[in-house]
């Protein structure tokens, strides 16, 4: 039977038979996880279905506006606010991409103060009180040393009562200094427009309702002005209207992305959009479709520029200009634009001018489907404002004392030899409110953190409208993630800590008080207009929900004539001048903001450094677009890294061979290539503004981007070229099926 | 030879066993909670409806568990001194939330609509089981894809049988 | 000198044969010197020398293909489990690549066995006795190999049961008509009826030489011999039932290849949809099994002196004839396939053929697999190619990486090439795949190192009647 | 023991086959109008917010293995004066006789009563045979356990699961919308009407490109479009029926 030494090995092996299935037991069963309950449940939070709150879309100027939807105190997703009448429901991809600058990793969390030199970079956390005293002792130093003037607000482009607030506080500060600068701040279009058509307002381009839309370096669908609002014109210009689709035709050196839905497209040379335009108004005049009275005098004006003469300036063949005249002035109504790259040139103001001389002859403007005049704002717009050139002066001057900069990169936006970031040495304090550690900030001495547009308050007046005043609310969908604060919360608190005058006149304690209270005055002034909401908590609440202010009724169409004597002193004859001369520097360089990182304000959005680019699906990283003909000569493949020389600066950027553009010209889009700015955009690409020259115009004190040209060669490494595309040809497998328009047209 | 097989039976039959044991007596039916609070007294006893304190079973997906501040609610002033009772109160004070243990704790790629089911005419018993008579929950069905199928069947619910309609 | 003079028979070179080739003519057996004085005593001596003498080289050489199997094939597939399928070199349009050209490599190897020792049973040819034990352990190695590379290449392994038809509580069955399934239930018999084919032939060896072993071989021989005590019912049943397998096996061999073809000829990738397919990968898995064959048999005969002695010339004689015939066939095939494509007229398949042909990457590797696969067998026409083994070993050496090469054009050029040109894009495997890959043979040669030490290679029962029949 | 036999068999039978269905209850259908996409892949990032579609990285960027559920395919014509670019929104077509249904082993991916080429991703076990056998390239694999770093993952959608690595994964039409549109219907007692449901590349298409709707209802506005006489559907003679229809862009054929 049994002996000993067996038993012992048959309790041991039981032993581990119990164990092991004691082990696959517990291996079997799910995590015992918690179920944590509220402790004072809210009342709007139901978890697992999701409230909506309406807001502002602050990632360009456009001011679109979304909806949020919040999960249990958590944004998930935003879309464009079906009310809205800029967007009406749509929304463009930066908008979508709103939500990673919420809850970007790389946000800064605690106010930061300088440890070491300013070159060193590193900063120390301190608190919100520390910090605000800090600010205060600064600036009242200046007021005791009375040189209050010696303080400079920088912002970027803020238009509603953030903007106010600003003003206010310069104002009871006694510094007449408040600067805003952005990248695209579209000051040359408002220039000429009001040089030619007297208006201060940018005016509405009604595209949707037009027949022939000719689009001078108007990226309209893609970054210019109101992307979106374009982009539902353009809808409805193709296929909207039942019987009658509109045609597109593009005029610009590089094939932007507005360019490729285009029916034709002009390669102009660079720089003589405007001399075209002016071919056109001259062929309108001379084949009899101006009715005006000052017809002759207009032919006077318009002499030199007769189709034949200017076809070899502009490149274009002169039966093209004059069938296109024919078609502009008879699609009652066109409409003719002048975009960012038509603007960008060293003389854009002409450019811009000899467009709106196109509009005036072809008789679009003040019409449905040409440009439409937009009312004043509610809210008094800010006026009393310098560019960013004073800044610069004064800085180098040694002028300024402290500077405060609110969600702008100026060491980024502007070129290096504007040398700012020489001016950002002598100035002995720098105060930066932003919410990411972009390259300003790395150079300010206090870095106070300021909430995202998701958790803020605020609001905004659209501009260009459409058509009406609209005015758009921004309320937090989320509470705020860190210690960060609204940028107007900051001024109050250290216009309370200065004392008599800034405590007299700015009363409120936080900037919601403030924004509220403005807009009470506004409701008590325009009463009438509101008939619908007695009281005022019921007409606050109505904005609310529906995200912002707008009565379609009241459209008072200022009416625009045109000023044809302060005109004649733009119309130039020569093209834009580009610095270099022609044999050393063989290539024009055309910039143009990339539809993702806009300025390169967007580069630490994972999600847009991920989009392939619309037209040549490359992401992570910069690229040089050259045409596939210059390049075969130059013996440059796709991917090489070239070295791009300007008499201001080098870069290494690898080659895209791209069939859309001119065999003369290259292109590289802006946004990349920052230094600090986060995990996703840090060393990332390269930033072509450093090649441009650092002049600015006299008349609008902007730098111009297309301003100079360029050497090409090719450099050893290997490039490194990311991109989503295989190959573009379709060997015709009908996958893009087309019909030609004239047999649309027979049935 | 013999000695072989009589030592490979003792080893299956222990570890049968050990399995046994684990899911009989150590088994996550009837994990221990922080405070013992009894369903049997308040949903059996004093007859409160589930949804007075699951509010958001007929709304959402999740049915949701009372907030701390629904059981001081009653609790200010019904019996304060018990020893559970102050439990509660204590975390009242602290302002912290009672940790519970999920009982039924279905896999997050489950899409589990209560409000669904409660709108379809399903008693909360027929899931959870006789809750108003248990004192300490204990999870009575399985929560498994088998058993969710065969409710589907018996009650013949349209596409109830898609795997979409409970996954996500 | 070549190495086998030292089987010098009385003073003349050659080799020894059985006389019982009815099928040589006159100058046939004179020409192979047939010589038949070997006892029953000398063949089982030398088969159970060649199990149980392993001298010390034997065991460094296992150990440095363990190593080598465990370095190359099975740290690099827990760390791809690990990390995840990215760290191999296949990405959005080109999802099938080296693992599934190894997959439908080995299947094909493994083809050959099954072909050799039952085809060859039923036409009762005599050449096939020493040879048929080899090829069935390689079809059954190879398999094993084929069905771990499903493994290798599925994305979530652990839960590969799901591709089994068990009952579940979740009331779904796998999806029947997918090709996927066919592969599962073909493959899944061919494995059972290989493993039973392989063990029908080893029970008389075993009984062989059960007594004379000791210690554990003893007893694991006393256990798989089923008590065959060499009646001569015993022996009239294990005929009967080894033509009937081998009659059975015969459909098994098309139809498993064919189905594993259909994983791609179902689908509508412009390279891979042919009605061509079943047939040409049939051609090709018999193909390359066949030279696989002739690897192993080559080496075999280097390593284990015995086996020298009773695999010879004739053997090779015969075998290159089926090669040289399947080469025909094959490249017949290939030349189909491509012309058929070419005069497709359709752009999906003109693109493929384009990128195949004249991609300056591939054109390469074709040209190397139509040399390989084509030109180069056409020597074995020669009798003197035909017979000598060393040539025959490095022509089977270039059939089989040329027909690795033809499995990875079929994917490695299709995949990329899809219908919508702008999702093209190329693939190159990254190290984890070749790394697998290479482990696959050594995990082969491992597998069939330690068979050799545990069961008699060379079939004992078919040898003795082959060279005692007198 | 009879009972539990019959018990057993009685489960057997109601196994499911990956059956075809002859008459769906609605026929989900996305019209795109090639006229009026613009190509500015709005609907890519809407796609990557609502569906929680990783991020991948460049370096797994130049490996292709990218997440675009939806992505839009450029292709150029002509040299360099008359270059002409069309665009063309690229997602699952939802085929009604779908080649990646015939090829799942698993069952993972099968076509359900709406009419819809659904993805089950736990079921599924990474063979690739759908994504080989997709003509349209419209499949993607989490080649990784990709993560969301720091607060990102707070932006993730609870009504879809995060994919673990070895899963197949495609466009569902925003399957988690159709349930919620459904569900939202059924609590207000009426039909899904037109227009209810909008995944969230339609809803956020700046130029009304994408319309979406059950092309059973003959009066939903995805019918009308489809009645036009610019409708085409992609590689039609592949026959495997997508669900997405697309109207011919209007443009002037170039000069051959």
């Amino acid at each position: 039977m049994l002996k000993r030494r067996d038993f012992l090995k048959a309790l041991g092996l039981g032993g581990v038979g119990t164990g092991l299935g004691f082990m696959l037991g517990e291996s079997i069963k799910t995590p015992a996880t918690n179920l944590i309950p509220y402790v004072v449940p809210p009342e709007d939070i139901v978890p697992g279905v999701a409230n909506w709150y309406s807001s502002l879309c602050t990632q360009c100027n456009a001011g679109c506006g979304i909806i949020v939807r919040v999960l249990e105190g958590r944004a998930k997703k935003i879309e464009g606010n079906p009310h809205h009448p800029v967007n009406q429901g749509r929304l463009c991809a930066m908008g979508q991409a709103g939500l990673q600058a919420l809850y970007n990793p790389d946000r800064i969390k605690t106010p930061l103060i300088r440890k070491g030199s300013r070159q060193s970079e590193e900063f120390r956390a301190i608190t919100w009180e520390e910090a605000l005293s800090v600010l205060a002792e600064n600036l009242m130093k200046l007021k005791i040393a009375s040189n209050t003037e010696k303080l400079f607000l920088l912002s970027s482009v803020i238009r509603g009562h953030m903007g106010h607030l600003f003003e206010t506080f310069m104002q009871n500060f006694g510094s007449p200094n408040y600067i805003q600068y952005d990248l695209f701040q579209h000051k040359e279009l408002i220039f000429a427009n009001k040089v030619s058509m007297g208006i201060n307002i940018l005016p509405y381009y009604d595209i949707g309702n037009t027949n022939l839309l000719l689009s001078f370096g108007a990226d309209f669908l893609n970054t210019w002005l109101s992307p979106v609002n374009h982009s539902l014109g353009y809808g409805h210009m193709r296929q909207g209207r039942h019987g009658s689709r509109g045609r597109l035709v593009q005029i610009e050196p590089r094939l932007s992305l507005s360019g490729a839905n285009a029916d034709e497209w002009i390669p102009v040379r660079p720089g003589t959009e405007g001399i075209l335009a002016l071919g056109l108004a001259y062929t309108i005049i001379e084949e009899g479709y101006y009715k005006g009275q000052d017809i002759n005098e207009w032919n006077k004006i318009l002499s030199p520029y007769k189709p034949e003469m200017i076809s070899e300036l502009t490149n274009t063949d002169n039966e093209r200009i004059r069938t296109l005249a024919r078609e502009f002035a008879s699609a009652r109504p066109g409409l003719a634009i002048a975009g960012e790259n038509a603007a960008s040139y060293t003389d854009g103001v002409n450019h811009i001018i000899a467009v709106n001389i196109l509009n005036h002859l072809a008789d679009n403007i003040g019409k449905t489907g040409g440009v439409i005049s937009n009312p004043e704002a509610p809210i008094k717009k800010t006026q009393s404002l310098k560019d960013i050139d004073a800044l610069l002066r004064n800085a180098r001057a040694g002028e300024v004392e402290t500077l405060i900069t609110y969600n702008t990169n100026p060491v980024f936006t502007l070129p290096h030899n504007s040398k700012i970031q020489e001016a950002l040495e002598n100035i002995p304090f720098v105060v930066s409110l932003s919410c990411f550690m972009d390259e300003t900030t790395a150079h300010a001495d206090l870095i106070l953190p300021t909430h995202t547009s998701l958790e803020d308050w605020g609001d905004d007046i659209t501009e260009p409208a459409t058509g009406y005043n609209t005015a758009t609310i921004m309320q937090p969908a989320v509470s705020p993630l860190y210690d960060s604060r609204n940028a107007g919360d900051i001024l109050l608190s250290t216009a309370k800590r200065l004392g008599n005058r800034l405590q007299k006149n700015m009363p409120w304690d936080n900037f919601r008080d403030f924004f509220i209270e403005s807009w009470k005055t506004i409701y008590e002034k325009q009463r009438h207009t509101y008939a619908g909401e007695p009281v005022f908590e019921d007409f606050w609440n109505k904005v609310l929900t529906q995200g912002g202010w707008w009565d379609q009724e009241k459209r008072t169409h200022q009416s625009i004539h045109f000023i044809k004597d302060n005109v004649k002193r733009f119309i130039s004859s020569s093209p834009s001048l580009f610095q270099g001369n022609e044999d050393e520097f063989p290539f024009y360089l055309i910039l143009y903001a990339h539809s993702g990182y806009y300025d390169g304000r967007h580069a630490n959005l994972p999600w847009l450094q991920e989009m392939p680019d619309p037209m040549t699906s490359v992401v992570w990283g910069t690229w040089i677009e050259i045409n596939p003909q210059t390049a075969g000569k130059m013996g440059i493949r796709e991917g090489d890294l070239l070295l791009v020389e300007s008499p201001y600066g080098k870069l290494h950027v690898p080659a895209y061979l791209y069939p859309g553009i001119r065999p003369d010209t290259v292109s590289i889009p802006i946004g990349q290539g920052h230094k600090t700015y986060g995990r996703y955009a840090g060393n990332r690409g390269s930033n072509p503004l450093d090649l441009l020259p650092g002049i600015s115009r006299h008349e609008t004190g902007t730098i111009p981007l297309n301003s100079t040209r360029v050497k090409i060669t090719k450099s050893s490494e290997k490039g490194n070229l990311v991109k989503m595309e295989g190959i573009t040809k379709e060997f015709d497998r009908q996958i893009v099926q087309t019909i030609p328009p004239y047999e649309r047209r027979q049935n | 030879m013999r000695k072989f097989f009589l030592f490979s039976f003792i080893w299956v039959a222990t570890f049968i066993s050990g399995y046994w044991i684990n899911t009989s007596w150590f088994s996550d039916k009837q994990p221990a909670q922080p405070i013992a609070f009894s369903h049997r007294i308040h949903a059996g006893e004093n007859g409160i409806p589930c949804l007075y304190c699951h509010i958001y079973a007929e709304r959402s997906t999740a049915a949701g568990v009372p907030g701390v501040q629904k059981c001081i609610g009653c609790h200010q002033i019904i019996k304060r001194d018990a020893p559970e009772i102050s439990k509660v109160a204590d975390y009242w004070e602290r302002k912290k939330p009672i940790p519970w243990i999920k009982v039924h704790n279905l896999p997050d790629f489950v899409y589990f609509s209560h409000k669904r089911h409660i709108r379809a005419g399903i008693d909360c018993n027929s899931c959870h089981g006789n809750v108003a008579g248990m004192d300490v929950i204990t999870r009575v069905s399985s929560l498994k894809m088998g058993w969710c199928i065969d409710c589907h069947m018996s009650h013949n619910v349209k596409n109830g049988r898609d795997c979409w309609t409970c996954h996500k | 000198m070549s190495p086998f003079d030292k089987l010098r028979v009385n003073g003349k070179p050659g080799y020894q044969t059985s006389p019982l080739i009815l099928s040589l003519s006159k100058d046939e057996q004179r020409y192979f010197q047939l010589n038949k004085n070997i006892s029953y005593k000398e063949i089982n001596d030398d088969v159970i020398d060649a199990m149980t003498r392993t001298g010390p080289l034997y065991y460094v050489v296992l150990a440095i293909v363990t190593i080598l199997t465990l370095l190359l094939f099975f740290l690099p597939w827990i760390y791809q489990i690990k990390v995840g399928q990215g760290v191999t070199g296949l990405n959005n349009p080109s999802y099938w690549g080296v693992y599934l050209v190894n997959f439908v490599f080995w299947v094909g190897v493994a083809h050959a066995g099954t072909l050799i020792s039952a085809m060859l049973y039923i036409t009762r040819t005599q050449w096939r006795r020493s040879v048929h034990r080899s090829a069935e352990t390689m079809t059954f190695f190879a398999l094993i190999i084929a069905v771990s590379f499903i493994m290798v290449h599925m994305g979530r392994v652990w839960n590969f049961y799901w591709v089994l038809p068990y009952p579940n509580q979740r009331t779904i069955w796998t999806n029947f008509i997918s090709p996927l399934m066919f592969d599962v239930f073909a493959i899944g018999t061919y494995f059972l009826s290989s493993l039973i084919f392989l063990y029908f032939g080893l029970i008389p060896d075993i009984a062989a030489i059960r007594h004379r072993s000791a210690g554990w071989r003893r007893r694991l021989y006393v256990m798989l011999s089923l008590g065959w005590r060499g009646t001569d019912r015993e022996w009239y049943i294990r005929d009967k039932a080894y033509m009937l397998f081998s009659v059975l096996i015969m459909p098994l061999v098309v139809s498993v290849h064919s189905i594993v073809s259909w994983d791609f000829a179902l689908g509508i990738v412009p390279g891979l949809h042919k009605t061509v397919f079943a047939p040409y990968f049939v051609t090709g898995a018999l193909y390359s099994g066949f030279a696989g064959v002739v690897l192993l048999i080559s080496i075999l005969r280097r390593v284990q002196q015995s086996s020298a002695k009773y695999i010879t010339e004739r053997h090779y004689d015969r075998i290159g004839i089926t090669l040289l015939a399947l080469s025909l066939l094959w490249s017949y095939l290939t030349i189909l396939e491509i012309v058929m494509g070419l005069t497709s007229h359709s752009s999906f398949e003109l693109e493929h053929l384009r990128y195949k042909l004249l991609n300056p990457g591939f054109a390469g590797l074709t040209a190397l697999m139509i040399f390989s696969n084509t030109i180069l067998p056409l020597s074995l026409s020669i009798r003197k190619v035909r017979v000598s083994i060393t040539c025959q070993f490095i022509i089977s050496i270039f059939i089989l990486t040329g027909m690795w090469l033809e499995r990875f054009l079929i994917f490695g050029t299709s995949l990329p090439r899809k219908f919508l040109p702008y999702a093209w894009h190329d693939y190159h495997p990254g190290w984890v795949e070749i790394a697998i890959t290479a482990g696959s043979f050594f995990l082969f040669i491992l597998m069939f190192m330690i068979f050799m030490k545990i069961f008699p290679v060379i079939s004992i029962t078919e040898v003795k009647e082959e060279w005692t029949d007198s | 023991m009879s009972r539990f036999l019959d018990k057993l068999f009685a489960r057997f039978n109601i196994y499911r086959e990956p059956g075809y269905y002859g008459k769906y209850d609605y026929k989900w259908t996305i019209v795109i109008d090639l006229d009026k996409c613009d190509g500015c892949e709005a609907c890519v990032i809407a796609c990557h917010a609502e569906n929680n579609l990783p991020i991948v990285g460049e370096e797994e960027c130049s490996k292709n293995r990218a997440f675009n559920w939806i992505r839009i395919e450029r292709y150029v014509e002509g040299e360099y004066p008359d270059v002409r670019v069309k665009f063309i929104p690229i997602l699952c077509q939802q085929c009604g006789k779908a080649r990646c249904e015939v090829g799942c082993p698993t069952y993972a991916t099968y076509h359900n009563q709406d009419g819809l080429n659904v993805q089950v991703y736990n079921r599924c076990i990474g063979t690739f045979t759908c994504a080989t056998y997709c003509p349209y390239d419209v499949r993607h694999f989490n080649w990784f356990s990709y993560k969301w770093e720091a607060p990102l993952e707070q932006q993730l959608n609870p009504d879809v699961t995060v994919r673990e690595k070895g899963v197949m994964e495609k466009c569902t039409f925003c399957i988690q919308r159709i349930r919620a549109g459904k569900d939202h219907a059924k609590d207000e007692g009426r039909e899904v009407t037109d227009g209810d449901i909008q995944p969230a590349c339609v809803q956020t298409c700046p130029t009304g490109a994408m319309t979406f709707g059950d092309l059973n209802d003959p009066e939903s506005r995805v019918s009308q479009l489809a009645k036009s006489e610019r409708r085409y559907r992609l590689f039609e003679d592949l026959n495997t029926d997508p669900s997405v229809i697309y109207l011919k862009r209007v443009m002037k054929q170039t000069k051959q």
